[in-house]
């Protein structure tokens, strides 16, 4: 291999193992003081143009980048867990018994006011997007359940919801004589307006 | 590459051919190694050198050690001793019904237990000759690494989304129950309020001055404003009070209807 | 820019962005799932062969490093790692070979006790680790080496220890008890029966 090749071959295992960007006179110390690291480095660069990676100057030296353009795709997701707060579960309970329903149906239903982030919180989860709107005044929008809704809960149709019948014989419209709901489940919601009849 | 040993040292003597002799004890990872290293001495191949020989070798290597008076770590004597009677074993014939291992058995053995330590000593060696990541040669010096980004998960089980329904239902149905009745005040709130003061208001009184003092709104203002005006005129019809305005939307007065006649009907109550 | 030439790219800043090797798994999460990825790999790691940095399988996984007939031009850049000490260097070789293998294992292949700080070294090196128990008398903990082991050695696998097979064949990677003169070595080694609850 010719020493031209060689020194190539040298500058480019330099600039990929250093932690920092290399200058011209770093790299001179590992190199012969006959060597044209100024050509050298210019045809690195261009050899690495249009590739995933790009030889770039950076603080006074040069190093290795990823391409700009590749951004988004170096990336990972990773899953959080979040726990959706009691306002926003009951919102969903609501779009799913009601649907298709809007705000103000919700905020009547519910007997208070939809705080800001609600709906926005259930679309993220997916469960919830809005499908149309109604006819009259003000053409509101409707919102419904996604089918992303149906898998998570392991539910065929919405027809498998139970009913209200069977939602009070299995005790769930039952009274619980020392909790009041709307102080215990509401307070890490956004403070929610009562709606004057 | 040297390490403490687990023996003890060696005691130090003045520059001599024993403390060459030390040095060359200290320098061996333990008896099997020193053995290891007197077979290479023969030159051969581990599997034609003479076990008998390289006991004697071994043998005399201690004597000479310790012929010098040095002391000889535990287990270089250990083995000595086995040694002298593997050497037993190989030279003698074999007694009858004898149980142990023969002397060949014996020495294959050794022979199995040098190969082996040999085979990690190259093996070693060769790990060791590596190009070696970190220092021979580098992975990426500056990763610049993957963006993390977060996605939210939320967990919901279909029965906490049943329940908040229920609470949500209950709390408005119970809501109808326990508000709506307060928010009026009812001519019988004004009757029996009234007659807390009856026998009592022998001068003209203004009729607000009657009225509930709880402040519960306008609504609750205007109806126990129009409770209270009925409940005057009902107990004007049954004579227990009497009602004068001296114009039109004028305040209304109220006093009790007469002392002795009020008595009287206070006593038939 | 045709799509594989898109997915070479993506491939090779994703193997630059980070130090240690990729599973391909890992690089299929952010390529299209029609991408032939082995054929990627082979492809980028065939236009650095010769270079001053090469792609080589690690550990199970891809990585960038430096040309290892370019040592003695980038060792100065970086500290001498300490020297290993004999015993060390044997003690990881029988880890390496015998694994998994007990502390008394190991003394009765080499002959003598081993040292205090012998493991301690090895593990701090981030090379050995225990895993799991041997089932029988005392339980004694077995030592493993790491996928760290792997990548300071250059090794995709354990299939690749220099002369594993002919070790195998030759019957030395069996370990069949001795009969004597076990105790030579051991007797100052701590007592192997450790009593677990």
């Amino acid at each position: 291999m010719s020493g031209r090749a060689e020194q190539l071959r040298l500058v480019e295992a330099l600039l990929f193992a250093v932690a920092e960007p290399i200058g011209q006179e770093a790299l001179a110390r590992h190199l012969d003081e006959a060597a044209d690291i100024a050509g050298l480095l210019r045809e690195l660069a261009e050899s690495y143009a249009g590739r995933g990676v790009n030889l770039v100057r950076l603080a006074g030296g040069w190093t290795f980048r990823t391409a700009p353009d590749l951004a988004d795709k170096l990336r990972v997701e990773r899953p959080v867990a979040r726990k959706l707060s009691r306002a926003a579960v009951e919102t969903l309970a609501v779009i799913a018994y009601h649907q298709p329903v809007t705000r103000a149906e919700i905020e009547q239903i519910r007997g208070v006011a939809l705080g800001k982030g609600t709906i926005d919180t259930l679309m993220e989860a997916g469960w919830v997007r809005p499908k149309g709107r109604r006819a009259g005044p003000g053409r509101p929008l409707l919102w419904v359940t996604t089918p992303g809704f149906l898998v998570h809960f392991g539910l065929d149709s919405l027809n498998e919801l139970p009913g209200l019948d069977e939602l009070r014989a299995a005790g769930l419209l039952e009274l619980t004589p020392f909790i009041l709901p709307e102080q215990a489940g509401e307070k890490d919601a956004e403070p929610e307006v009562r709606i004057e009849p | 590459m040297t390490e403490a040993t687990p023996h003890p040292p060696a005691p130090r003597v003045p520059p001599s051919r024993s403390e060459q002799l030390v040095l060359e004890l200290d320098g061996y990872e333990g008896p099997i190694d020193l053995l290891l290293t007197l077979a290479r001495e023969q030159k051969v191949d581990l599997g034609k050198i003479s076990i008998l020989a390289l006991a004697d070798q071994y043998l005399a290597f201690i004597a000479r050690q310790r012929s010098l008076s040095l002391e000889i770590a535990a287990d270089y004597l250990v083995m000595a001793a086995w040694l002298a009677y593997l050497k037993s074993r190989l030279l003698l014939p074999q007694p009858p019904q004898d149980e142990e291992p023969s002397g060949i058995e014996l020495a294959a053995q050794l022979e199995h237990r040098l190969r082996l330590l040999e085979a990690m000593q190259i093996a070693g060696g060769r790990l060791m000759a590596r190009p070696r990541t970190g220092q021979d040669v580098f992975l990426r010096g500056a990763p610049e690494g993957l963006a993390v980004v977060p996605v939210p998960v939320y967990e919901l089980a279909l029965y906490e989304l049943l329940r908040a329904y229920g609470d949500g239902r209950r709390r408005t149905e119970a809501a109808v129950l326990t508000i709506e009745p307060a928010e009026f005040y009812s001519m019988d709130d004004a009757l029996s309020r009234l007659a807390r003061f009856i026998g009592r208001v022998p001068n003209w009184r203004e009729l607000a001055s009657f009225l509930p003092r709880e402040l519960r709104g306008e609504l609750f203002r205007r109806s126990a404003l129009a409770a209270t005006f009925a409940a005057t005129l009902e107990l004007a019809r049954r004579g227990r009070v009497e009602l004068r305005q001296d114009r039109s939307f004028g305040p209304i007065y109220l006093r009790s209807f007469a002392p002795a006649a009020a008595q009287g009907l206070g006593a038939a109550a």
